[in-house]
Protein backbone atom coordinates (compact mmCIF):
# COMPACT_ATOMS: atom_id res chain seq x y z
CA UNK A 1 0.00 0.00 0.00
CA UNK A 2 0.98 3.77 -0.27
CA UNK A 3 2.36 5.45 2.79
CA UNK A 4 2.05 9.31 2.95
CA UNK A 5 3.64 11.67 5.38
CA UNK A 6 3.15 15.17 5.93
CA UNK A 7 4.52 17.78 8.07
CA UNK A 8 7.51 17.08 10.77
CA UNK A 9 6.51 13.45 10.37
CA UNK A 10 7.75 14.10 6.28
CA UNK A 11 10.45 15.69 7.42
CA UNK A 12 11.97 13.25 10.13
CA UNK A 13 11.04 9.98 7.90
CA UNK A 14 13.09 11.86 4.61
CA UNK A 15 10.20 11.39 2.42
CA UNK A 16 6.69 12.20 1.34
CA UNK A 17 5.66 8.80 0.18
CA UNK A 18 6.90 5.09 0.08
CA UNK A 19 4.94 1.87 -0.99
CA UNK A 20 4.78 -0.79 1.72
CA UNK A 21 3.85 -4.30 1.80
CA UNK A 22 3.06 -4.85 5.31
CA UNK A 23 2.69 -8.92 6.45
CA UNK A 24 -0.23 -10.09 7.26
CA UNK A 25 -0.67 -9.65 10.93
CA UNK A 26 -0.53 -5.75 10.81
CA UNK A 27 -4.04 -5.82 10.94
CA UNK A 28 -4.73 -1.99 12.28
CA UNK A 29 -3.37 1.86 12.04
CA UNK A 30 -1.39 1.25 14.88
CA UNK A 31 -0.09 -1.87 14.00
CA UNK A 32 1.24 -0.24 10.74
CA UNK A 33 2.84 2.46 13.21
CA UNK A 34 4.75 0.21 15.21
CA UNK A 35 5.72 -1.51 11.82
CA UNK A 36 7.13 1.30 9.99
CA UNK A 37 8.70 2.50 13.21
CA UNK A 38 10.45 -0.57 12.81
CA UNK A 39 11.87 0.38 9.27
CA UNK A 40 14.69 3.18 9.78
CA UNK A 41 16.14 5.08 12.44
CA UNK A 42 14.52 8.12 10.89
CA UNK A 43 10.96 5.98 10.89
CA UNK A 44 11.83 5.51 14.37
CA UNK A 45 12.05 9.06 14.95
CA UNK A 46 8.87 10.45 12.94
CA UNK A 47 6.75 7.40 14.94
CA UNK A 48 8.42 8.07 18.38
CA UNK A 49 5.24 9.04 20.25
CA UNK A 50 2.45 7.78 18.80
CA UNK A 51 0.04 9.78 20.56
CA UNK A 52 0.70 13.08 18.45
CA UNK A 53 0.63 11.24 15.11
CA UNK A 54 -2.69 11.01 13.48
CA UNK A 55 -4.42 9.28 10.55
CA UNK A 56 -6.32 8.92 7.20
CA UNK A 57 -6.61 5.75 5.73
CA UNK A 58 -8.45 6.29 1.70
CA UNK A 59 -8.57 10.07 2.48
CA UNK A 60 -10.52 9.77 5.71
CA UNK A 61 -9.38 10.54 9.39
CA UNK A 62 -9.32 7.46 11.00
CA UNK A 63 -8.43 6.43 14.77
CA UNK A 64 -5.65 4.23 15.51
CA UNK A 65 -7.59 0.50 15.90
CA UNK A 66 -9.15 1.01 12.66
CA UNK A 67 -8.29 -1.82 10.12
CA UNK A 68 -6.66 -1.05 7.01
CA UNK A 69 -8.86 -3.72 5.30
CA UNK A 70 -7.99 -2.83 1.33
CA UNK A 71 -7.13 0.51 1.91
CA UNK A 72 -5.07 1.85 -0.72
CA UNK A 73 -3.38 4.66 0.44
CA UNK A 74 -2.81 5.91 4.11
CA UNK A 75 -1.46 8.74 5.45
CA UNK A 76 0.18 9.93 8.75
CA UNK A 77 0.59 13.57 9.93
CA UNK A 78 0.72 15.61 12.99
CA UNK A 79 -2.12 17.55 14.33
CA UNK A 80 -3.81 19.77 11.73
CA UNK A 81 -3.18 23.41 11.88
CA UNK A 82 -5.36 24.89 9.04
CA UNK A 83 -7.48 27.59 8.77
CA UNK B 1 -32.26 21.87 11.66
CA UNK B 2 -34.29 22.55 8.04
CA UNK B 3 -34.74 21.35 4.85
CA UNK B 4 -32.43 23.11 1.78
CA UNK B 5 -34.05 25.96 0.50
CA UNK B 6 -35.09 25.85 -3.36
CA UNK B 7 -32.61 28.54 -4.13
CA UNK B 8 -29.50 27.55 -6.52
CA UNK B 9 -26.43 29.60 -5.27
CA UNK B 10 -23.21 27.76 -5.54
CA UNK B 11 -21.49 25.67 -2.59
CA UNK B 12 -17.59 25.73 -3.15
CA UNK B 13 -14.35 24.24 -2.42
CA UNK B 14 -10.97 25.72 -3.30
CA UNK B 15 -7.20 24.79 -2.46
CA UNK B 16 -5.27 27.25 -4.47
CA UNK B 17 -1.48 28.81 -3.92
CA UNK B 18 -2.96 31.64 -5.30
CA UNK B 19 -4.01 34.93 -3.46
CA UNK B 20 -7.84 35.13 -3.72
CA UNK B 21 -10.53 37.78 -4.44
CA UNK B 22 -12.74 38.24 -1.30
CA UNK B 23 -14.43 40.72 -2.76
CA UNK B 24 -15.90 38.73 -5.53
CA UNK B 25 -16.59 35.69 -3.73
CA UNK B 26 -18.65 37.51 -1.65
CA UNK B 27 -20.77 39.40 -5.36
CA UNK B 28 -21.15 35.44 -6.07
CA UNK B 29 -23.00 34.32 -3.04
CA UNK B 30 -25.46 37.54 -2.70
CA UNK B 31 -27.13 38.04 -5.99
CA UNK B 32 -30.27 36.19 -5.21
CA UNK B 33 -33.04 38.11 -4.08
CA UNK B 34 -33.90 34.98 -1.46
CA UNK B 35 -30.74 36.05 0.42
CA UNK B 36 -30.86 38.46 3.41
CA UNK B 37 -27.11 37.43 5.08
CA UNK B 38 -23.65 37.21 4.05
CA UNK B 39 -21.19 36.54 6.04
CA UNK B 40 -17.36 36.17 5.37
CA UNK B 41 -14.68 35.04 7.70
CA UNK B 42 -11.21 36.12 6.11
CA UNK B 43 -8.27 34.71 8.26
CA UNK B 44 -4.68 36.26 7.54
CA UNK B 45 -1.30 35.73 8.05
CA UNK B 46 -0.39 38.01 11.01
CA UNK B 47 2.54 39.72 11.68
CA UNK B 48 3.07 38.11 14.88
CA UNK B 49 5.70 41.14 16.21
CA UNK B 50 5.54 39.90 19.57
CA UNK B 51 7.71 36.90 19.42
CA UNK B 52 10.47 38.38 18.18
CA UNK B 53 12.34 36.80 21.18
CA UNK B 54 12.62 33.37 19.56
CA UNK B 55 14.24 33.49 15.60
CA UNK B 56 13.24 36.80 15.19
CA UNK B 57 10.53 37.70 13.70
CA UNK B 58 8.02 35.65 11.38
CA UNK B 59 9.04 36.54 7.75
CA UNK B 60 6.26 34.02 6.11
CA UNK B 61 3.91 31.37 7.15
CA UNK B 62 4.72 27.86 4.69
CA UNK B 63 1.20 25.88 4.35
CA UNK B 64 1.66 22.35 3.44
CA UNK B 65 -1.29 20.53 2.68
CA UNK B 66 -3.05 16.51 1.52
CA UNK B 67 -3.65 17.41 -2.13
CA UNK B 68 -7.16 15.14 -2.34
CA UNK B 69 -8.20 14.72 0.84
CA UNK B 70 -8.25 18.70 1.45
CA UNK B 71 -10.45 19.31 -1.27
CA UNK B 72 -12.62 15.89 0.25
CA UNK B 73 -12.22 17.30 3.58
CA UNK B 74 -14.02 20.61 3.06
CA UNK B 75 -16.55 19.50 1.36
CA UNK B 76 -17.50 17.16 3.81
CA UNK B 77 -17.76 20.41 6.04
CA UNK B 78 -20.07 22.03 3.57
CA UNK B 79 -22.13 19.34 3.73
CA UNK B 80 -22.24 18.93 7.61
CA UNK B 81 -23.18 22.42 7.81
CA UNK B 82 -25.96 22.37 4.70
CA UNK B 83 -27.65 19.17 6.77
CA UNK B 84 -27.29 21.87 10.30
CA UNK B 85 -28.66 25.23 8.52
CA UNK B 86 -30.47 26.48 5.66
CA UNK B 87 -28.00 27.94 3.61
CA UNK B 88 -28.60 29.21 0.04
CA UNK B 89 -24.82 29.14 -0.67
CA UNK B 90 -21.34 28.40 0.51
CA UNK B 91 -17.37 28.60 -0.27
CA UNK B 92 -14.20 27.61 1.82
CA UNK B 93 -11.01 28.58 0.26
CA UNK B 94 -7.84 27.61 1.54
CA UNK B 95 -4.47 28.25 0.70
CA UNK B 96 -1.28 26.69 0.86
CA UNK B 97 2.63 27.38 -0.49
CA UNK B 98 4.10 30.22 1.16
CA UNK B 99 2.04 33.80 2.87
CA UNK B 100 3.56 36.17 4.38
CA UNK B 101 1.96 38.41 7.06
CA UNK B 102 -0.92 40.28 6.17
CA UNK B 103 -1.88 38.02 3.55
CA UNK B 104 -5.28 36.02 3.49
CA UNK B 105 -4.98 32.13 4.51
CA UNK B 106 -8.15 31.04 4.57
CA UNK B 107 -11.48 32.44 3.69
CA UNK B 108 -15.55 31.20 4.46
CA UNK B 109 -18.92 32.85 3.37
CA UNK B 110 -22.25 31.69 3.60
CA UNK B 111 -25.50 33.23 2.82
CA UNK B 112 -28.90 32.48 3.84
CA UNK B 113 -32.21 33.63 4.43
CA UNK B 114 -31.56 34.99 7.94
CA UNK B 115 -28.06 36.40 9.97
CA UNK B 116 -28.05 33.45 12.54
CA UNK B 117 -27.75 30.77 10.32
CA UNK B 118 -25.20 32.58 7.91
CA UNK B 119 -23.05 33.61 11.16
CA UNK B 120 -23.12 30.05 13.03
CA UNK B 121 -22.40 27.72 9.84
CA UNK B 122 -19.67 30.54 9.14
CA UNK B 123 -17.72 30.09 12.50
CA UNK B 124 -18.97 25.86 12.69
CA UNK B 125 -17.02 26.01 9.33
CA UNK B 126 -13.96 27.94 10.65
CA UNK B 127 -13.81 25.62 13.43
CA UNK B 128 -13.78 22.45 12.07
CA UNK B 129 -11.34 23.46 9.55
CA UNK B 130 -8.85 24.63 11.94
CA UNK B 131 -9.18 21.09 13.34
CA UNK B 132 -10.22 18.29 10.56
CA UNK B 133 -9.03 19.71 7.20
CA UNK B 134 -5.35 18.62 6.44
CA UNK B 135 -3.02 21.75 6.47
CA UNK B 136 -0.18 22.21 8.36
CA UNK B 137 1.63 25.54 9.08
CA UNK B 138 5.05 26.10 9.40
CA UNK B 139 6.92 29.45 10.65
CA UNK B 140 9.09 30.62 8.54
CA UNK B 141 11.85 33.42 10.92
CA UNK B 142 15.27 35.14 10.49
CA UNK B 143 16.66 32.67 12.70
CA UNK B 144 15.28 29.26 11.96
CA UNK B 145 11.28 28.57 12.70
CA UNK B 146 9.20 25.35 12.92
CA UNK B 147 5.77 23.66 12.50
CA UNK B 148 3.11 25.57 14.07
CA UNK B 149 1.50 23.28 17.08
CA UNK B 150 -2.23 22.93 16.87
CA UNK B 151 -3.55 24.22 19.80
CA UNK B 152 -6.34 22.81 22.25
CA UNK B 153 -8.41 26.13 22.35
CA UNK B 154 -9.00 24.67 18.86
CA UNK B 155 -10.02 21.21 19.77
CA UNK B 156 -12.13 23.09 22.49
CA UNK B 157 -13.91 24.86 19.72
CA UNK B 158 -14.10 22.81 17.16
CA UNK B 159 -16.15 20.32 20.10
CA UNK B 160 -18.52 22.74 20.74
CA UNK B 161 -20.42 21.88 17.68
CA UNK B 162 -20.72 17.95 18.49
CA UNK B 163 -24.06 16.54 18.82
CA UNK B 164 -24.67 14.07 21.47
CA UNK C 1 -12.57 41.48 28.78
CA UNK C 2 -9.57 43.20 27.32
CA UNK C 3 -7.18 45.95 27.01
CA UNK C 4 -7.69 47.94 23.81
CA UNK C 5 -5.00 46.60 21.34
CA UNK C 6 -1.87 49.22 20.34
CA UNK C 7 -2.79 48.93 16.38
CA UNK C 8 -4.87 51.90 14.60
CA UNK C 9 -7.02 50.55 12.64
CA UNK C 10 -10.69 52.72 11.74
CA UNK C 11 -13.28 52.90 13.69
CA UNK C 12 -15.99 53.56 11.31
CA UNK C 13 -19.67 54.67 11.22
CA UNK C 14 -21.89 55.77 8.26
CA UNK C 15 -25.46 56.51 7.28
CA UNK C 16 -25.94 56.86 3.50
CA UNK C 17 -28.34 56.61 0.55
CA UNK C 18 -25.63 54.95 -1.57
CA UNK C 19 -24.61 51.77 -2.20
CA UNK C 20 -21.66 50.91 -0.26
CA UNK C 21 -18.63 48.96 -1.47
CA UNK C 22 -18.41 45.93 0.86
CA UNK C 23 -14.89 44.82 -1.10
CA UNK C 24 -13.11 48.17 0.20
CA UNK C 25 -14.56 47.72 3.19
CA UNK C 26 -13.23 44.80 4.23
CA UNK C 27 -9.35 45.52 2.53
CA UNK C 28 -9.53 48.91 5.17
CA UNK C 29 -9.84 46.35 8.10
CA UNK C 30 -6.97 43.91 6.78
CA UNK C 31 -4.01 45.83 5.88
CA UNK C 32 -2.35 45.55 9.71
CA UNK C 33 -0.43 42.82 10.11
CA UNK C 34 -1.82 42.41 13.85
CA UNK C 35 -4.89 41.39 12.22
CA UNK C 36 -5.85 37.63 11.42
CA UNK C 37 -9.27 37.63 10.90
CA UNK C 38 -11.71 39.66 9.29
CA UNK C 39 -15.18 39.08 9.87
CA UNK C 40 -18.17 40.87 7.47
CA UNK C 41 -21.82 40.85 7.49
CA UNK C 42 -23.87 42.10 4.87
CA UNK C 43 -27.26 42.38 4.94
CA UNK C 44 -29.35 42.43 2.00
CA UNK C 45 -33.01 43.27 0.95
CA UNK C 46 -34.86 40.05 0.25
CA UNK C 47 -37.20 39.46 -2.89
CA UNK C 48 -39.57 37.91 -0.01
CA UNK C 49 -40.95 35.50 -2.80
CA UNK C 50 -43.29 33.73 -0.32
CA UNK C 51 -45.72 36.66 0.56
CA UNK C 52 -47.29 37.07 -2.52
CA UNK C 53 -50.88 36.80 -1.19
CA UNK C 54 -50.67 40.35 0.48
CA UNK C 55 -49.91 43.24 -1.87
CA UNK C 56 -47.94 41.41 -4.19
CA UNK C 57 -44.27 40.93 -4.34
CA UNK C 58 -42.17 43.38 -2.47
CA UNK C 59 -40.81 46.42 -5.39
CA UNK C 60 -38.33 47.83 -2.59
CA UNK C 61 -37.67 48.64 1.28
CA UNK C 62 -38.27 52.68 1.99
CA UNK C 63 -36.07 53.11 5.21
CA UNK C 64 -36.47 56.04 7.31
CA UNK C 65 -34.08 56.91 9.57
CA UNK C 66 -33.31 59.62 12.12
CA UNK C 67 -30.51 61.74 11.31
CA UNK C 68 -27.89 62.35 13.78
CA UNK C 69 -29.24 59.91 16.50
CA UNK C 70 -28.37 57.41 13.88
CA UNK C 71 -24.52 57.64 13.52
CA UNK C 72 -24.43 58.62 17.80
CA UNK C 73 -25.85 55.16 18.33
CA UNK C 74 -23.97 53.35 16.25
CA UNK C 75 -20.94 55.34 17.40
CA UNK C 76 -22.26 54.18 21.07
CA UNK C 77 -22.35 50.41 19.59
CA UNK C 78 -18.88 50.61 18.48
CA UNK C 79 -17.96 51.95 21.85
CA UNK C 80 -19.64 49.09 23.33
CA UNK C 81 -18.18 46.75 21.46
CA UNK C 82 -14.82 47.68 21.56
CA UNK C 83 -15.14 47.26 25.51
CA UNK C 84 -15.63 43.99 25.00
CA UNK C 85 -13.86 42.26 22.72
CA UNK C 86 -9.66 43.08 21.62
CA UNK C 87 -10.76 44.81 18.02
CA UNK C 88 -8.81 46.82 15.97
CA UNK C 89 -11.14 48.00 14.22
CA UNK C 90 -14.58 48.00 13.28
CA UNK C 91 -16.84 49.53 10.75
CA UNK C 92 -20.86 49.82 10.52
CA UNK C 93 -22.67 51.17 7.19
CA UNK C 94 -26.02 51.40 7.40
CA UNK C 95 -28.51 52.67 4.20
CA UNK C 96 -31.43 54.90 4.16
CA UNK C 97 -34.19 55.43 1.31
CA UNK C 98 -35.42 52.94 -1.26
CA UNK C 99 -33.61 49.50 -1.77
CA UNK C 100 -34.83 47.03 -3.99
CA UNK C 101 -34.26 43.31 -3.42
CA UNK C 102 -30.89 42.14 -4.01
CA UNK C 103 -29.28 45.29 -2.83
CA UNK C 104 -27.09 45.70 0.43
CA UNK C 105 -28.92 47.53 3.50
CA UNK C 106 -26.38 47.59 6.05
CA UNK C 107 -22.65 46.19 6.54
CA UNK C 108 -20.66 45.63 9.98
CA UNK C 109 -16.73 44.66 9.39
CA UNK C 110 -14.72 43.68 13.02
CA UNK C 111 -11.05 43.04 12.81
CA UNK C 112 -9.02 41.42 15.28
CA UNK C 113 -6.34 39.37 16.27
CA UNK C 114 -8.14 35.89 16.64
CA UNK C 115 -11.46 34.44 15.07
CA UNK C 116 -13.56 34.78 18.08
CA UNK C 117 -13.66 38.19 18.54
CA UNK C 118 -14.18 38.89 15.20
CA UNK C 119 -17.35 36.82 15.24
CA UNK C 120 -18.70 37.53 18.32
CA UNK C 121 -18.58 41.35 17.97
CA UNK C 122 -19.37 41.51 14.67
CA UNK C 123 -23.22 39.26 15.92
CA UNK C 124 -23.30 42.08 18.76
CA UNK C 125 -23.31 44.82 16.96
CA UNK C 126 -25.97 43.37 14.13
CA UNK C 127 -28.25 42.25 16.80
CA UNK C 128 -28.23 45.63 18.85
CA UNK C 129 -28.06 47.51 15.35
CA UNK C 130 -31.66 45.67 14.85
CA UNK C 131 -33.20 46.55 18.15
CA UNK C 132 -31.67 50.19 19.18
CA UNK C 133 -30.78 51.96 15.27
CA UNK C 134 -33.21 54.40 14.82
CA UNK C 135 -33.94 52.80 11.62
CA UNK C 136 -37.55 52.01 10.28
CA UNK C 137 -38.26 49.81 6.85
CA UNK C 138 -41.49 50.97 5.09
CA UNK C 139 -42.36 48.13 2.58
CA UNK C 140 -43.48 48.97 -0.91
CA UNK C 141 -45.96 46.72 -2.99
CA UNK C 142 -47.67 46.97 -6.00
CA UNK C 143 -50.70 46.82 -3.75
CA UNK C 144 -49.77 48.68 -0.74
CA UNK C 145 -47.53 47.81 1.84
CA UNK C 146 -46.50 49.05 4.94
CA UNK C 147 -44.36 49.68 8.41
CA UNK C 148 -42.48 46.69 8.73
CA UNK C 149 -43.16 45.66 12.74
CA UNK C 150 -40.11 44.63 15.14
CA UNK C 151 -39.68 41.15 15.92
CA UNK C 152 -39.62 39.46 19.45
CA UNK C 153 -37.03 37.44 17.95
CA UNK C 154 -34.53 39.91 17.34
CA UNK C 155 -35.16 41.36 21.26
CA UNK C 156 -34.47 38.09 21.98
CA UNK C 157 -31.40 37.88 20.20
CA UNK C 158 -30.02 41.47 21.48
CA UNK C 159 -30.79 40.58 25.18
CA UNK C 160 -28.63 37.55 24.86
CA UNK C 161 -25.51 39.60 25.15
CA UNK C 162 -27.19 41.64 28.38
CA UNK C 163 -24.58 41.95 31.26
CA UNK C 164 -26.09 40.81 34.80
CA UNK D 1 -39.31 71.73 22.92
CA UNK D 2 -38.73 70.17 19.84
CA UNK D 3 -40.71 67.37 18.89
CA UNK D 4 -39.98 64.59 15.92
CA UNK D 5 -41.66 61.98 14.66
CA UNK D 6 -40.17 58.45 12.75
CA UNK D 7 -42.73 56.17 11.23
CA UNK D 8 -46.13 55.39 11.49
CA UNK D 9 -45.96 57.92 14.00
CA UNK D 10 -45.42 60.47 11.79
CA UNK D 11 -47.65 59.08 9.06
CA UNK D 12 -50.26 59.53 11.91
CA UNK D 13 -49.57 62.85 13.59
CA UNK D 14 -49.04 64.07 9.58
CA UNK D 15 -45.86 66.44 10.66
CA UNK D 16 -42.57 64.68 10.63
CA UNK D 17 -41.57 67.83 13.41
CA UNK D 18 -43.04 70.50 15.80
CA UNK D 19 -42.03 73.34 18.54
CA UNK D 20 -44.33 72.93 21.53
CA UNK D 21 -44.35 74.24 25.24
CA UNK D 22 -45.62 72.14 27.39
CA UNK D 23 -47.29 73.53 30.98
CA UNK D 24 -44.84 73.02 33.80
CA UNK D 25 -46.91 70.09 35.09
CA UNK D 26 -45.81 67.82 32.17
CA UNK D 27 -42.18 66.80 33.63
CA UNK D 28 -41.78 62.85 32.36
CA UNK D 29 -41.80 61.19 28.46
CA UNK D 30 -44.95 59.76 29.50
CA UNK D 31 -46.29 63.01 30.81
CA UNK D 32 -45.52 65.13 27.33
CA UNK D 33 -47.08 61.77 25.19
CA UNK D 34 -50.48 62.26 27.13
CA UNK D 35 -49.89 65.95 26.41
CA UNK D 36 -49.75 65.77 23.21
CA UNK D 37 -51.96 63.07 22.57
CA UNK D 38 -54.41 65.47 23.48
CA UNK D 39 -53.67 68.52 20.63
CA UNK D 40 -55.78 66.91 17.78
CA UNK D 41 -57.34 63.90 16.72
CA UNK D 42 -54.35 63.04 14.27
CA UNK D 43 -52.58 62.84 17.88
CA UNK D 44 -54.45 61.03 19.39
CA UNK D 45 -54.39 58.70 16.55
CA UNK D 46 -50.35 58.42 16.79
CA UNK D 47 -50.48 57.80 20.67
CA UNK D 48 -53.25 55.55 20.60
CA UNK D 49 -51.24 52.47 22.22
CA UNK D 50 -48.36 53.99 24.41
CA UNK D 51 -46.81 50.25 24.91
CA UNK D 52 -45.19 50.41 20.96
CA UNK D 53 -44.70 53.68 21.35
CA UNK D 54 -40.70 54.20 21.74
CA UNK D 55 -38.91 57.79 22.75
CA UNK D 56 -35.31 59.11 22.64
CA UNK D 57 -34.67 62.55 24.38
CA UNK D 58 -31.51 64.73 22.93
CA UNK D 59 -30.97 61.43 21.05
CA UNK D 60 -30.69 58.99 24.13
CA UNK D 61 -32.84 56.17 24.42
CA UNK D 62 -35.70 56.97 27.50
CA UNK D 63 -37.98 54.99 29.11
CA UNK D 64 -41.73 56.52 29.94
CA UNK D 65 -40.29 57.34 33.36
CA UNK D 66 -37.81 60.28 32.31
CA UNK D 67 -37.87 63.44 33.22
CA UNK D 68 -37.82 65.92 30.56
CA UNK D 69 -35.03 68.20 32.29
CA UNK D 70 -33.58 70.44 30.33
CA UNK D 71 -33.94 68.44 27.04
CA UNK D 72 -34.28 70.05 23.62
CA UNK D 73 -35.21 67.18 21.56
CA UNK D 74 -37.70 64.59 22.50
CA UNK D 75 -38.48 61.71 19.52
CA UNK D 76 -41.49 59.97 19.21
CA UNK D 77 -41.11 56.47 17.20
CA UNK D 78 -42.33 52.81 16.82
CA UNK D 79 -39.75 50.12 17.75
CA UNK D 80 -37.07 49.85 15.94
CA UNK D 81 -36.77 47.97 12.36
CA UNK D 82 -32.86 48.62 11.23
CA UNK D 83 -30.09 46.43 10.10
Amino acid sequence: MRVLYFAWLRERVGRAEEEVAPPAEVRTVADLARWLAGRSESHAHAFADPAVVRAALDRRHVKPDAELGTAREIAFFPPMTGG
Amino acid sequence: MSAPPASALPFTVRVTAEPFDTAREIARLSGDGDVGAVVSFSGLCRADKSETGEGGPLAALVLEHYPGMAEEQMERLLDEARGRWPLFGATIIHRYGRIVPGEPIVLVVTASAHRDAAFEAAAFLMDWLKTSAPFWKKEERAAGGGWVEAKDSDDTAAARWDRD
